[in-house]
């Protein structure tokens, strides 16, 4: 592991720079232009976040290389694992860009402030994701909170989005409490904040012997702070309320980033510093708690909880806030079963995740804008009115229910062969039976749709896309449907994103 | 001189009293004030291992850090309940559920 | 005349509640004095005194110089306010009490203590009891840190500004107080009108300051004064001539940052007896009135003391050095104050905060930066 | 005197530190819960100083006393009826939410006590600034950024949704 100075690190961070300054230029350009018409102000605003996310992008991409250091001093880690959340994170963030534009629900609200926002918490995610140090995941886990609480009180004259935004800061702040007086007794257990360094004092048999309790006790105060993020059990409460509070196009960003970059910050810290590699793709835990039973009993209950309580949801963005519940589960059964294999299924999961979940977001989007409704029942008869936006909706979430040719299934089968390869059969089969409860939910919203009449007797008049989302349909839908063809690829991307720092 | 275990314990009875309050108050400001009581039981932490355990400076800069995002949050989060303030004409918890199911 | 026997009670018992009142604020004066105690215990005259004799002497001359100061400033201040405003206005203010009625703030005084002690109904007694207090201990703490001469200072902390900054904030906290417990909307109008702007004007405060601490490379006041010794006549070498004639500009932000600091006119819209009654101390009589009065004139002496700490060079003088010096320079700096009370007219609080955010802070920024890179070139 | 005085300072302000948060999380009244938070807050500086972390001490009592408590202050203030002072603050789940947290202090402060802490000789108490800065400017300087990206953030959000204008 190479620790890199400040000047030397600056060469890899180069879609973080471009992130920061096209923030400072949306803000500028807001400024500027006051006075302009609001559909010109509009546009001066978001062609300068859409430029910089895509040079981001690139420059994510142009980044994602072979090096593996730890940068400005080990605050943050180059490896490949960061690479490619990083490349995540921006490529969410320009969908979500894209799905405001014509969002009806942000139609009234001037979008300064929410694409400086946005590009904030782009960056930030990527610190967060890719921070060893404690006071370095502190600091960008709160500067994503801090941005996103904003993010989901936007429109400030709703009481929904006002009230998702109080609880969310609420939440939000208690765990973040919490999780820094964990971190604040991790420091005085090891006498350091760099996670490599703690994983080594954690190696120390004089201190293992001894520290059993305190050990334990932080562990569950830390993973409070990140089970927030993530939104598992027993920290999932304000995420349905958020979810449907929240504007949708910022529901769809946070079901996707601040999720994925807790999961990031999982792994940094239980693999980083409370577990050493041990040969092969094998991790064994340092210290005496073996977090790794925590782990999975939390994926077990996040799951289980998210797939029977989003049974009975009737408000399709309350249930798809249950489903990034359970999804979660899923993703963090990865995380626990401490191989290298379960770091790439996690990895593969998020990947896939981020297509199949925003493009149910984005149908939530576009049926909103016509029917203004998010109640399930009002879906009835869209198959008459949008033949082809109902297609592409079914293949969503026959994704996310993880049914063989599309994309889901893909993601669903790393997970339980991760799970099953590490020896934990019974663990694959909750999984399993988990995804069969899932199934009837999504199917409910499907029949919906398909099957159900529109009570109304006037002909149904068909519903028109704006050719911006029909675009971002396509550009969602396709990684879908050809799946099982991406395998390659998705393996690629996996077995790249497992090179965590000091294990290449 | 005070040994470590004082400074600890004091800070742990100051995050409990926090977390008493937070489960306890229904006026949100008030919870505010209850999450700050547990920041600054983390930052006495800190403090204390950084004099005691470590005898350097980083732990001190790790508190300032949390000051700067505790101030951060305070504002966000009374710019919030203004704001739900002039929807609602009140701030109590309960009163804001309008989120549920 | 023989008072008659309720009214002789009633003068007692307000007779003994002054004296209580006034106990209770010596006893806080104290309390404010503590870092200024165990600052003369670490570094004062310990290397002077004989060690027995440290503690015991130094708390002694240390509380007794600034009780003394501290109590009896603002009462001379109060006089010169007058006289000023009175010559101002083509009269000749007081005359009577005394030579030139040097003695009428005496006479003031006596007479609020023996005033009746009024707490209104409906207030929140604690609190309004505490408040002037909290206000007087923010303005008389910051005391702690100012050096006077060559080692003449009650605690020579190593963050002195950060310290004297810090510390004057408390005397927002109770403004606020003495707004809220009152039970009366001007008052309640006032203390937040003053709380938002002497939290505003901090900003460009600090940033002055920091400007200064930039080119000093430490936050102790001594240090700042140390820095500004020598030069052609003592003089040259004050800040106020440093940095290109840039930290002229800073001088000038940090003068009228500190009119805002103590609610001055033209920023005194917290108290603007036109629009607000009294401000924050509407319903506040006595002994408790005559305190916020104290407190006003110590935050105008700090502020005026640190400004000439900050910018001219301190007890440090062209002629001859020492605590006279700087009294001079201070004397000097509130005079100004109190010609500019009885000049302009006072603001409107958008324009105040107009003010504050859109030209001081972006201003106050450039000097600092001009400060760094000046400090970046200059090493 | 040496050893007891340092005592009396601790005692005295753990006491008026657990006092007044006590009337924070207990009282009834929301404006005196705020104003007794000042006193915690002091008394945290009072703590930072005695653990020789003299600027934090200075800072808390900046941001804190000066800041935040403001915030606070202001916030009570606006979002109340403010005239007449019945300022209620209502409780619920008295009950649990003293045993939730009793518990959680009886497990923390079982920990606390019974794990060696790797204690070092303590160093001579100094200033502190000049150690602070140079880590600022050093190790920490990616962390100082985001800071101030965060800081930026902060404001523009929260002028945004305190900002009274509906703006298109």
């Amino acid at each position: 592991m190479e620790r890199l100075d400040t000047v030397s690190s600056l060469q890899y961070f180069v879609p973080e720079i471009v992130l920061v300054f096209s923030l400072m230029a949306v803000l500028f350009c807001d400024l500027i232009s006051k006075n302009r018409s609001q559909s010109e102000r509009r546009l001066v605003i978001v062609i300068p976040t859409l430029i910089g996310l895509v040079v981001a992008l690139f420059y994510a991409f142009a980044g994602a290389g072979e090096v593996s250091a730890g940068l400005f001093n080990n605050m943050v880690a180059l490896d490949g694992f960061g690479n490619v959340l990083r490349i995540l994170f921006i490529a969410s963030s320009i969908f979500v860009l894209l799905f405001t534009v014509h969002s009806k629900e942000l139609k009234s609200v001037h979008h300064g402030e929410l694409l400086v926002l946005l590009l904030t918490v782009t960056v930030s995610l990527i610190w967060m994701a890719n921070s060893i140090n404690l006071m370095m995941i502190y600091l960008a886990l709160e500067t994503v909170s801090i941005a996103s609480y904003v993010m989901v009180g936007y429109l400030k004259t709703d009481r929904f989005s006002n009230e998702a935004s109080l609880k969310y800061i609420i939440f939000g702040a208690v765990s973040s409490g919490t999780m820094l007086f964990g971190m604040s007794l991790l420091f005085g257990l090891t006498g350091s904040l760099d996670l490599y360094e703690i994983r080594a004092a954690l190696s120390n048999q004089e201190i293992v012997a001894s520290s059993g309790p305190a050990l334990m006790v932080i562990i569950v105060l830390i993973l409070a702070g990140i089970g927030f993020k993530m939104a598992t059990v027993p920290f999932h409460f304000w995420c349905p309320d958020v979810y449907t509070g929240a504007p949708t196009p910022v529901t769809a960003f946070l079901s996707v980033g601040p999720k994925v970059a807790g999961f990031a910050v999982l792994v940094r810290f239980f693999y980083g510093g409370l577990s050493e590699p041990a040969g092969g793709h094998n991790w064994a835990m340092v210290g005496s708690v073996d977090w790794q039973t925590i782990l999975m009993v939390v994926a077990v209950l996040t799951m289980s909880l998210g797939n029977i309580a989003a049974l009975t949801q009737t408000n399709v963005k309350r249930l798809l806030a249950y489903s990034s519940i359970a999804h979660a589960g899923y993703i963090m059964m990865g995380a626990a079963v401490l191989t290298g294999e379960g770091i790439q299924a996690m990895v593969a999961y998020m990947v896939v995740y981020l297509f199949m979940n925003l493009g149910a977001f984005l149908v939530v989007i576009i049926v909103h804008n016509e029917i203004g409704s998010f109640e399930v029942k009002d879906y009835a008869g869209i198959w008459r009115r949008a033949p082809m936006l109902t297609l592409v909706m079914g293949v969503f979430l026959f994704s996310l229910m993880g049914i063989p040719p599309f994309a889901g299934f893909l993601a669903k089968w790393y997970v339980f062969s991760a799970v099953i390869k590490a020896g934990l059969g019974w663990f694959a089969v909750v999984g399993g039976v988990n995804s069969a409860i899932g199934a009837f939910y999504y199917l409910q919203i499907l029949k919906t749709m398909f099957v159900d009449g529109d009570e109304t007797p006037s002909p149904a008049k068909p519903l028109i896309l704006q050719p911006i989302y029909a675009g971002l349909l396509f550009v969602l839908v396709v990684p879908n449907i050809i799946g099982l063809l991406l395998w390659g690829y998705l393996d690629r991307v996996a077995q790249y994103s497992q090179r965590l720092l000091d294990v290449i | 001189m005070i040994p470590l275990e004082y400074y600890l314990v004091v800070a742990s009875a100051l995050f409990s009293l926090g977390l008493f309050g937070l489960l306890t108050k229904k006026n949100a400001v008030n919870v505010l004030m209850s999450i700050e009581l547990m920041f600054n039981a983390a930052n006495i932490n800190l403090i204390a291992f950084s004099r005691f355990v470590t005898g350097d400076t980083e732990g001190q800069v790790f508190a300032l850090f949390v000051i700067v995002i505790a101030a951060c949050e305070s504002a966000v989060a009374l710019a919030i309940v203004m704001s739900l303030y002039r929807i609602l004409k009140g701030v109590d918890l309960p009163e804001a559920s309008a989120l549920k199911g | 005349m023989a008072l008659k026997r309720p009214a002789l009670e009633a003068t007692i018992s307000n007779a003994l509640s002054a004296l209580v009142v006034g106990g209770a604020a010596g006893a806080v004066v104290v309390i404010a004095l503590i870092p200024m105690i165990a600052g003369l215990i670490r570094d004062g005259l310990a290397a002077r005194l004989t060690p027995t004799m440290t503690s015991v002497a130094s708390i002694a001359i240390g509380v007794g110089a600034t009780v003394f100061l501290i109590t009896q400033l603002p009462i001379f201040l109060i006089w010169l306010e007058r006289k000023i405003a009175a010559h101002i206005q083509d009269r000749l203010g007081p005359m009577r009490v005394g030579w030139h009625g040097v003695l009428q703030s005496f006479a003031d005084g006596l007479k609020l203590l023996f005033k009746e002690d009024i707490i209104v109904d409906g207030a929140d007694k604690f609190l309004f009891k505490l408040a002037p207090f909290l206000t007087i201990m923010g303005a008389f703490a910051a005391f702690a840190v100012l050096p006077w001469g060559e080692g003449l200072v009650i605690s020579n902390l190593n963050i002195g500004l950060l310290y004297a900054i810090a510390i004057t904030s408390l005397g927002a906290i109770g403004i606020l107080m003495a707004g809220w417990a009152s039970n009366n909307k001007y008052a309640l109008y006032g203390g937040m009108r003053s709380a938002a702007q002497m939290v505003s004007y901090e900003i460009p405060t600090a940033i002055v300051i920091l400007s200064v601490v930039v080119q000093v490379g430490s936050l102790n006041l001594s240090d700042v004064i140390a820095a500004q010794q020598g030069g052609v006549g003592g003089v040259t070498n004050w800040f106020i001539f440093r940095l290109y004639g840039l930290n002229v500009i800073g001088f000038i932000l940090f003068f009228i940052c500190g009119l805002a600091e103590t609610n001055r006119n033209p920023f005194d819209i917290p108290e603007a007896e036109s629009e607000l009654v009294a401000g924050f101390h509407t319903e506040y009589s006595g002994m408790r009135f005559a305190f916020f009065f104290l407190a006003e004139y110590g935050a105008m002496f700090f502020v005026a003391a640190l400004t000439a700490v900050l910018f001219l060079g301190g007890w440090s003088g062209p002629f001859f050095s020492g605590p006279l010096v700087l009294f001079v320079k201070t004397l000097a700096l509130v005079f100004v104050q109190m010609w500019l009370r009885w000049t302009l007219p006072r603001l409107r609080v958008d324009q105040l905060m107009a003010l504050c955010w859109k030209y001081l802070i972006p201003i106050s920024f450039v000097v600092l930066i001009a400060a760094a890179i000046d400090g970046v070139v200059g090493s | 005197m040496e050893t007891l005085a340092p005592k009396i300072i601790f005692w005295v302000f753990t006491g008026l530190m657990l006092g007044s948060a006590l009337v924070v999380v207990l009282g009834t009244n929301l404006v005196r819960a705020a104003f007794a938070l000042l006193a915690t807050f002091f008394s945290v500086a009072a703590f930072y100083a005695m653990l020789g972390a003299d600027f934090l001490a200075g800072v808390q009592i900046l941001v804190y006393v000066g800041g935040i408590l403001t915030l606070f202050l202001f916030g009570v203030m606006l979002t109340n009826r403010i005239y007449g002072l019945e300022l209620e603050t209502a409780t619920f789940q008295l009950g649990s939410g003293a045993l939730v947290s009793l518990t959680v202090f009886a497990v923390l402060v079982t920990v606390v006590l019974t794990t060696p802490w790797s204690q070092t000789a303590l160093v001579e108490e100094g200033p502190t600034t000049p150690a602070i800065g140079r880590l600022l400017m050093t190790e920490y300087v990616l962390p100082f950024e985001i800071a101030s990206v965060l800081l930026l953030v902060a404001l523009l959000g929260a002028a945004m949704l305190v900002r009274r204008r509906i703006d298109l």
